[in-house]
């Protein structure tokens, strides 16, 4: 068996749409957002296994900077989700639609 | 040795993706992120991203999901009330990511990457050449990264300090 | 100087007039009745000066024009040049005659008529208006400026009859005739186009000069259904003229417009308006081919006789003279009609010429009746004026007889000729049929006359108004007299003769004294036929109307009395018009506002503004305001537009 | 600054100086716009006057540029078809000024400046000679159009009567502007909008005919719109009929004839094949103008209501001058759009100050009013025979020229346009002074009436009815004008015709007979 | 390297820094003043990109400076002095932390104005971050208030969510191209358009991009995020985040995939049209100002992308002045909204009521703005529509699917006169029944409030400089 970056490929593609899923699907903003996570770390092993087939660093770089920036967007994310938990003491999604329409 | 590590590897990464998403709690679904990135990392070193491995297990086995447990203990929740999802969501959701999923693969069935990948490739310990070109070609988005990282400390001051002005 | 000049300056001085006193002379009621009666009298002296010299210098046909509107395309046909001017010939001047001189007369009278008026001075402005519109249509060069004019004249008219426009009656009467006149109008601007379509040009001499040279352009353009293009553009001509001269189907106008103040009336429906439309068509009769003709006569013919019928049971003096003068007109319409070598045309003109003053003095009679018994207009209420109102009822008299056509008064040498027309065997383009409507009208003109002058002059007074009627002032009394000298005499000055020159008929004055026994020289049979009928016409009236209280016609004629009904409703044309068009217009009317306000602005306009807006309140559902539906749609969204665009 | 600038800029300066008007000096805003109006006009009379007759091409010219790289200029140039248009134009600005003044008691200030920004924008579209900025100054009266309806307007439907018309110029105007776009898109780089060099190269290069056939209809239905062609017309009547008298004036005196202007200016000779194509339909549409509209104002209770209508059916009549692509019909379209806008903005005028005394407009609860209102109830009579088509005025003139014109291509169309003007337009017009002018007074609406008595308020009708009259008498004033820069467009227009029959003849030679056709190059 | 090149990015993180500095010095009663003295700087710098001759690339290519993004830097300087003024108007919303709001501000500006400059997918994604993750501060700075943190929330996932959509886009781009550069992909992305895996990725990168400028499918975020986000947020989010997708866009689209954007006309086009459909058939019903302008930033999406569909020269320049068109307008909006929904409490179209005697300046102001969203003369937004719809018309001359674009836009002008128009029938025909008190407006956001006036009416009174230096630019832009 030949593992090519096919298969690299397909697991990263099964890990962004399982990811994308609980994105859709659940309802507690901490999943959700643990799920954006695992949307970005399918883009990584993409990336990497990319950059290997491509024979340059760029994919790799740019892994670097999707991490760095989740980090962030973790923090800013979590910061974000706390303070509306102090203020609604929920963090269900769907509690959250005063604005509509 | 690779093959079978790569079939490990890919298998407890679905399976644990799947446990994330599915976790009955968010505390559960830490829990199971962890392994998932470890994993995840496993695939950057066959992949032989050592140095992006490391990174990748630090930050988010170490840091990331340690945030997540400490918000989880601090907002003291753990079981979602009432349903977990609903059924319309259910069907929206999974289907959409089905159909990207189909997209994705239909895609990936139709490509020729050809079978380039998994034999010896010139990029072996590339730490060095990664760092060099992390501060030379990409100096300036990791400089800006620099300002990001800035920012996302801002805001989470903003959005948590206690006093209000 | 040109010596047409003097026209020119004739035909714009009641213009003139018409602006001073609108502009500046609104509240001094003797400068405006001044300024008016000044303009028209400097019009007949003008016009009658110029008439003299140029006879005197045997002057042929002159035409003055300056250019109204002037296009000229590359394209063939895509030419338009319209001229406004004076066209002057012996037709054109004697009309002029007859109008300023008649119009001068009635201006006179219309000082006293209307001395206490508050709209003395609007009176005369609308009067120098109508005055100046008609010497307009008298002097036309061109088929556009005699419709412009003839435009004027209608809406001078309708300022004239409506002139007490607080009387609702009054102000319907101008507005009938208005429209009434304007759908006469539409065929004559429809024959105006389908001339200039053919000839390219719209002036009179132009296309008298094309047609008798090359022919009638029209006769090769086709049919429209089963008319020949020139009949229909000679019978779309006469739609105007029909209009005007308020011949049958367009009659229904005149009676009603006797809301008008008499000396209007006299002016109208006596010397001018009324007459118009006999003129344009002998003006125009180069364009007229045998078939319109023959419509003409016929329409002419009909109306004669109608008219006629219809005067016999009216009661307002004011009506039965104008049906008299509709009657009349449909006798002149008939004679253009049957107009063979200029022969019909020249009875035509010469019976519109007599008529005029005959007509008027009538009319100014009957106004001098009304002001005299405080405006009562119902013969059966007068009775016995003949001793107090002297002067009025000899004038009266004569204007009668002279309408009667007894000899030797004018009306009977004018009648004459067109009878002489009408008859088949003097006239070859005569028609037995029209004789013998001619013939009838003949005795029935006598007949309702005496009716008149019986029941509103003769016996006793049957109200308090007809007891205590005084004289009419001398500023109306006076042309009376003035229009009584030509009632009589104008027979005898050979004004035929004039009109036969200048239609090419032949006249027959061989002797000095054939201007007076001439008719029985050359036709004695139609003479006598007309004199008969008219005696007789005189007697059976004046045998039934001697004395009379109420009218016994209807008794008289037993069975047949639902005829007098007939004649009394005016065939219930007006019934009939309201019914049918007016209703039809009415009824379009209310279904193109159903349509406008639902279908249109309702339907369509409300109907695409909320559907629109309904869209807009579904799009907006698509808000629910949940995040993930959000992203749920958008990813969604995403894997359409892919599968649309980037695999199909 | 020549003339026709200042002509254009004086409104605008005008408006943007009155900005700084302190507001409490209310009348002073009527007496600067007046002034400012006021200017226009006589500039505009002079500049009619100066106008050298005879010459096709434009005259006074100007140009600043705009975006130069898309070749857009403020480029300014009168000719013999705009000439008179501004003439108009400046008269009823000046007129909707005047009678203004006791119409509008509130927010002085903020009237005038929009009332002038639409004077001046109107006057712009019709002096441009650069398309983009004919489209473009054209705009500038319509949101004006929609606060002055909305803030200063009247009746039950104002509302709704705001938004319609707005609505319905944005349609117009989008459509037409999409037309014009594709039309400058013809023309090879480097494009040009101006008008008279477009013409040149589409005289010399004409427009594939499947292009014209898209291009043509566009210009027809979105100007249609803005000119309210039958069906797209009901937002007229509505809107004159809330919008207060100024705004009706303008509107429907000068603003509306934008559309035609356009037609006459840019579809027809531009897209000549697309016209010969489409303006049929046009002549038959412009029925629905004239009949229907007709129809419709016979059945109004409501005097506004009733003008708007018959100003709509006016229209039909340029429109079927324009749709015969003949001199006469084109010129006589221009002259009625001159006429008509005099007519229109002196019949709102009068139906204002009528307002402004009744306080209804209700035509059954008139009655008699002539006897106190002697000049107000003359100038409505004159008015409202001009609209019927009176000899006299200049409306007849160019009625006439469009029958004239349109005789010979659409015979049973002209029939029938001839019955509406002659007989419908006289029916609901004369119903109109017996309801409101003659009979006798309604009891139960008895109102005592001021008759306007001092020059001011008689100035604005005595000048448009002046105008008409002198136009009436001597339409050749305006005709010489028009001629020659009319036959150019109308040459240009038939160009392709006679081009076609030659080659027609070509390609049947036996066919000798119709030669007459060859002496049109 | 040429770093010099970053220098106006450099001073306004330097500034950005600096407030956060001074911040610690000043007196909690003086630090809303610190925006306006930021503003002054943000002005200076402004100032100093029309003094500075900077042009040429940097860092190997990976940042350019061309007119284009010139044209783009200068835009997002304006809107920030604007910007910065209003925030300072409505500071005390703002009780979290009013300085640290400035040099959010600040920083999100640098990070358009590197976007601008982006020649890179790496580049693209880190200054996209960069300015996606400080809105998600910005949009639930007032975190007092539950509607800003919902808002903050929404944006928050969506924009994770986008940006990972991106991201992996990005990855198959590489993948399959093995560049990150524009120029590498530009030289290579032709012999790829048939690769379905490349054209996702290509799709998935729009797709983020088409988040921040909220094109459909991506645009439903839009009005809650506006409504719920302070007002000087929303306007920054509607000109600024939205100026950088579309330099971003084009900059792709035109640099780094021509090939792609010429096949992918229709697609654009569709894009472009049910966008605008959505906005504007959206914003009918809508009673919230905010939520209004939300659905209205929507359309106007919409209408950008149709300079972006034409795909071609014309196109281009046409979005790049209608963007500039619309900077002003949408600044001067919301700036009169900030004012209003201040002194009246209340953001729902019907604060509006009597505007016109509160102070006529606004109503000028809000009307004039109005009528350039709606895009009529003489103000910028007509230019704008003249030029888009131009460059579409011309490009439906080769496919027919552009007359579907042309008709949308048509009806999407028509539809929005009814929504703005509803506005401004509030300002001058609604009497407010609240009390007729003058509203005071400060010099500065008059000031302001003068220049956005002053932009529109320049733009669409005499474009003549900026359309020729549009032209220009993209002309460059190959």
């Amino acid at each position: 068996m030949d593992i090519g970056v096919e298969a690299y490929l397909l697991v990263s593609m099964l890990l962004f749409c399982i990811g994308m899923a609980g994105v859709l699907v659940r309802r507690n903003l901490l999943i959700v957002y643990m799920s954006l996570e695992l949307m970005l770390n399918a883009a990584n092993i993409a990336l990497v296994a990319l950059s290997r087939f491509n024979d340059n660093l760029n994919g790799q770089v740019m892994v670097f900077f999707i991490i760095t920036v989740a980090a962030a967007e973790v923090a800013v994310g979590l910061a974000l989700i706390v303070a509306l938990y102090r203020r609604h003491k929920t963090a269900q999604v769907n509690e959250l639609n005063s604005l509509k329409l | 040795m690779h093959d079978l590590l790569f079939i490990l590897f890919s298998l407890l990464i679905v399976v644990f993706g799947v446990l994330v998403v599915a976790g009955k709690n968010p505390v559960n679904s830490a829990m199971f992120l962890v392994p998932l990135m470890i994993c995840v990392g496993g695939l950057f070193v066959l992949l032989g991203a050592y140095f992006l491995a490391a990174i990748q297990i630090l930050v988010y086995a170490g840091a990331v999901i340690v945030v997540f447990l400490f918000i989880i203990m601090l907002l003291d929740m753990d079981v979602e009330k009432g349903r977990r999802i609903n059924s319309f969501a259910a069907v929206a959701g999974i289907g959409s990511s089905g159909a990207t999923l189909g997209l994705l693969v239909l895609a990936l069935s139709r490509s020729d990457l050809g079978a380039a990948g998994g034999g010896e490739s010139a990029l072996q310990g590339e730490t060095i050449p990664l760092g060099k070109l992390l501060f030379t070609d990409y100096v300036l988005p990791f400089e800006i990264l620099s300002v990001l990282l800035l920012v996302a400390m801002v805001g989470v001051i903003l959005l948590s300090k206690k006093k209000l002005q | 100087m040109d010596l047409h000049s003097l026209i020119w300056i004739a035909f714009l001085l009641p213009l003139a007039a018409a602006v001073a006193i609108a502009l500046f002379t609104r509240g001094n009621r003797q400068a405006s009745a001044g300024l008016s009666i000044g303009a028209i009298t400097l019009s007949f002296i003008l016009t009658a000066a110029y008439s003299v010299v140029t006879a005197l210098n045997q002057g042929g046909a002159k035409a003055s024009e300056i250019t109204w509107l002037s296009v000229n395309g590359s394209a063939p046909g895509d030419a338009l040049n319209i001229g406004l001017g004076i066209l002057l010939d012996p037709l054109s001047l004697m009309m002029m005659m007859v109008v300023t001189g008649v119009g001068m007369l009635i201006h006179i009278y219309s000082r006293g008529y209307m001395k206490d008026d508050p709209g003395y001075s609007r009176y005369f402005a609308c009067l120098s208006l109508f005055t100046f519109s008609m010497m307009g249509i008298v002097l036309a060069t061109n088929f556009v400026q005699m419709f412009i004019f003839w435009e004027l004249v209608g809406v001078s008219s309708y300022l004239l009859i409506g002139f007490w426009f607080g009387r609702p009656a009054a102000a319907d009467a101008g507005k009938k005739a208005f429209i009434t006149n304007r759908i006469g109008d539409f065929g004559f601007l429809l024959g105006i186009l389908l001339v200039w379509s053919a000839f390219g040009e719209v002036s009179f001499s132009v296309i008298a000069d094309d047609i008798a040279h090359g022919g009638n352009k029209l006769v090769g353009m086709g049919k429209f259904g089963c008319l020949p293009l020139a009949t229909l553009a000679g019978l779309l001509i006469f739609c105007g003229a029909v209009g005007k001269s308020a011949q049958f189907p367009l009659h229904v106008w005149l009676p009603d417009a006797m809301e008008g103040p008499t000396p209007v009336s006299a002016l109208i429906h006596a010397a001018t308006m009324v007459a118009a439309g006999v003129y344009m068509l002998c003006r125009t009769i180069f364009i007229f081919d045998d078939c319109a003709l023959l419509y003409i006569a016929a329409i002419g013919g009909f109306t004669a006789l109608l008219a006629a019928l219809m005067a016999v049971q009216q009661d307002d003096i004011k009506r039965i003279l104008a049906y008299s003068t509709l009657s009349q007109l449909g006798y002149m319409v008939m004679a253009v009609g049957l107009n063979g070598h200029g022969e019909g045309a020249t009875a035509a003109m010469y019976h519109l010429t007599t008529h005029a003053g005959f007509k008027a003095l009538l009319f100014l009679g009957a106004g001098s009746v009304i002001c005299a018994t405080h405006h009562e207009q119902n013969i059966w209420r007068m009775g016995g004026l003949r001793d107090r109102m002297p002067s009025t009822y000899w004038t009266f008299i004569v204007g009668t007889a002279a309408l009667m056509g007894l000899p030797p008064f004018s009306g009977f040498y004018s009648k004459d000729s067109i009878l002489s027309a009408a008859a088949p065997w003097i006239n070859g383009h005569g028609n037995v049929i029209l004789f013998v409507i001619a013939l009838i009208v003949a005795f029935l003109t006598p007949f309702y006359m005496t009716r008149l002058v019986c029941v509103a002059f003769h016996g006793g007074a049957r109200t308090d108004h007809a007891r205590h009627a005084k004289e009419s002032p001398g500023v109306m009394t006076k042309p009376l007299w003035i229009l009584a000298f030509p009632a009589v005499f104008a027979g005898w000055a050979g004004i035929d003769a004039i009109f036969a020159d200048h239609f090419g008929a032949h006249a027959h004055y061989d002797h000095w004294y054939s201007y007076i026994v001439g008719p029985m020289e050359h036709a004695p049979f139609v003479a006598a036929m007309g004199t008969g009928l008219a005696l007789l016409g005189w007697y059976m009236a004046s045998l039934l109307y001697k004395d009379a209280e109420t009218d016994p016609l209807p008794e008289k004629l037993g069975a047949l009395g639902f005829v007098t009904t007939l004649m009394r409703r005016r065939f219930f044309f007006d019934e009939i018009y309201q019914r049918v068009f007016v209703a039809a217009h009415d009824a379009f009317a209310s279904v193109a506002n159903w349509f406008d306000r639902w279908i249109i602005a309702g339907l369509l306009v409300r109907g695409s503004h909320g559907t629109t807006e309904l869209v807009g309140r579904v799009v907006r559902m698509l808000q629910t305001g949940n995040l993930q539906t959000y992203a749920a749609f958008s990813i969604l969204g995403a894997v359409a537009l892919v599968i649309v665009f980037l695999i199909a | 600054m020549n003339n026709l600038t200042l002509i254009i800029a004086i409104p605008f300066l005008a408006a943007l100086g009155m900005l700084f008007l302190p507001r409490r000096e209310k009348d002073l805003a009527q007496q600067v716009a007046m002034l400012a109006t006021g200017a226009t006009a006589l500039l505009a009379i002079a500049l009619f006057v100066k106008f050298e007759t005879g010459l096709p091409g434009f005259q006074f010219e100007s140009k600043i540029p705009f975006a130069k790289a898309l070749g857009i200029w403020f480029h300014f140039g009168v000719d013999g078809v705009n000439v008179g248009l501004i003439l108009m134009g400046a008269i009823v600005g000046f007129a909707a000024t005047c009678v203004s003044f006791d119409e509008i008691r509130d927010r002085q200030k903020e009237f005038y400046i929009l009332l002038l920004v639409m004077i001046g924008g109107i006057l712009g579209s019709f002096a441009s000679m650069d398309i983009f900025m004919f489209f473009f100054f054209h705009e500038f009266a319509l949101v004006p159009t929609f606060i002055m309806i909305g803030v200063w307007g009247r009746g039950v439907d104002k509302n709704y009567a705001t938004f319609k018309i707005t609505l319905y110029l944005v349609v117009g105007s989008m459509i037409s502007l999409a037309g014009l776009i594709a039309l400058y898109l013809q023309a090879p780089e480097p494009r040009t909008f101006n008008m008279v060099e477009l013409a040149q190269i589409f005289r010399d290069n004409p427009i594939a005919f499947g292009q014209q056939n898209l291009i043509f209809p566009l210009l027809m239905f979105g100007f249609g719109i803005l000119v309210s062609l039958w069906p797209f017309h009901t937002w007229a009547p509505l809107g004159y009929g809330s919008a207060p008298t100024a705004t009706a004036m303008m509107h429907a005196g000068v603003i509306k004839k934008f559309g035609l202007y356009g037609l006459i200016r840019i579809a027809v000779p531009m897209c000549p094949e697309g016209a010969q194509n489409w303006l049929p339909l046009l002549a038959f549409l412009c029925l629905g103008n004239i009949l229907y509209c007709g129809f419709v104002a016979m059945k109004q209770k409501d005097l506004n209501l009733l003008i708007g209508n018959s100003s709509v059916a006016h229209m039909g009549f340029v429109f079927l001058g324009i749709a015969s692509l003949t001199l006469i019909g084109v010129t006589g379209a221009v002259l009625v759009m001159v006429a008509h806008g005099l007519l229109a903005a002196l019949t709102f005028g009068l139906s204002g100050y009528l307002y402004g005394q009744t306080r209804t407009l209700d035509m059954d609860r008139m009655g008699g009013y002539l006897n106190q209102l002697p000049f107000i109830g003359a100038a409505m009579v004159m008015a409202m025979m001009a609209g019927c088509g009176l000899p006299g005025f200049a409306n007849f003139a160019g009625e006439a020229m469009v029958f004239f014109g349109a005789w010979k291509a659409y015979p049973f169309v002209t029939t029938l346009a001839v019955w509406g003007a002659l007989v419908i337009g006289a029916v609901y017009m004369l119903r109109a002074i017996r309801n409101i002018l003659h009979g006798e007074e309604n009891a139960d609406n008895k109102v005592s009436l001021n008759d306007a008595a001092d020059w001011r308020k008689r100035a604005p009708f005595a000048l448009l009815l002046a105008t008409l009259l002198v136009f009436g008498f001597a339409p050749r004033l305006l005709t010489s004008k028009i001629q020659p820069s009319a036959k150019a467009i109308v040459d240009a227009a038939n160009g392709i015709e006679t081009r076609l029959v030659e080659v027609a003849q070509l390609d049947a030679p036996a066919k000798g007979g119709e030669t007459d056709l060859n002496d049109v190059e | 390297m040429n770093a010099g090149l970053t220098i106006l990015e450099i001073a306004v993180v330097a500034l950005g820094l600096g407030v956060m500095l001074l911040d610690l010095w000043t007196p909690t009663e003086r630090k809303r003043e610190l925006g306006l003295y930021a503003a002054v700087v943000v002005l200076g710098i402004l100032g100093a990109s029309f003094v500075l001759d900077l042009s040429g690339e940097a860092f190997g290519g990976m940042y350019v400076l061309d007119g284009m993004a010139m044209f783009f830097k200068r835009l997002t300087l304006f809107a920030m002095v604007v910007v910065l003024v209003m925030s300072v108007e409505v500071g005390d919303q703002l009780k979290s932390g009013i300085a640290e709001y400035y040099s959010l501000t600040l920083f999100a500006g640098a990070g358009m104005m590197f976007a601008a400059s982006a020649n890179n997918l790496a580049m693209l994604f880190v200054s996209l971050e960069l300015i996606t993750v400080t809105f998600y501060i910005l949009v639930s700075a007032q975190r007092s208030q539950a509607r800003s943190l919902e808002a903050g929330v929404k944006y928050l996932i969506i924009g994770a969510l986008s940006s990972a959509v991106m991201v992996y886009g990005i990855a198959l781009v590489f993948g399959i191209a093995g560049d990150l550069t524009f120029a590498g992909l530009a030289a290579k992305s032709a012999a790829h358009s048939g690769s379905l895996l490349f054209l996702l990725g290509v799709f998935f990168i729009l797709l983020g991009l088409g988040f921040k400028v909220s094109s459909v499918p991506f645009q439903l975020w839009a009005p809650d995020v506006y409504q719920g986000g302070i007002t000087p947020t929303s306007a920054f989010l509607a000109v600024g985040s939205k100026a950088a997708g579309f330099v971003l866009m084009l900059r792709l689209l035109f640099v780094a995939f021509p090939s792609i954007a010429q096949d992918w006309a229709t697609l654009l086009a569709a894009i472009s049209g049910i966008t605008i459909l959505y906005g504007n058939l959206g914003a009918i019903p809508q009673r919230n100002l905010k939520r209004l302008m939300g659905y209205s930033s929507i359309a106007h999406g919409g209408y950008l992308m149709m300079g972006v569909a034409a795909v071609s020269a014309a196109g281009q320049s046409a979005t790049m002045v209608y963007l500039g068109g619309y900077t002003f307008t949408a600044l001067a909006a919301f700036a009169v909204i900030a004012i209003v929904a201040k002194t009246v409490e209340g953001e729902d179209i019907s604060s509006l009521a009597g505007l016109h005697r509160r102070s006529p300046v606004l109503a000028l102001a809000m009307t004039l703005a109005l009528i350039s969203l709606t895009g009529l003369p003489p103000m910028a937004g007509f230019f704008g529509k003249f030029m888009l719809l131009k460059s579409v018309i011309h490009a439906a001359e080769a496919n027919t699917a552009y007359y579907w674009l042309i008709a949308a836009a048509v009806f999407g002008v028509v539809v929005s006169v009814y929504y703005y128009f509803n506005v401004i029938r509030t300002i001058f025909f609604v009497e407010g029944n609240n009390d007729d008190a003058p509203i005071e407006i400060s010099r500065p956001l008059s000031f302001s409030l003068f220049a956005c006036v002053a932009g529109m009416l320049v733009l669409g009174l005499y474009p003549d400089a900026v359309v020729s230096f549009a032209i220009e630019a993209v002309g460059a832009l190959g």
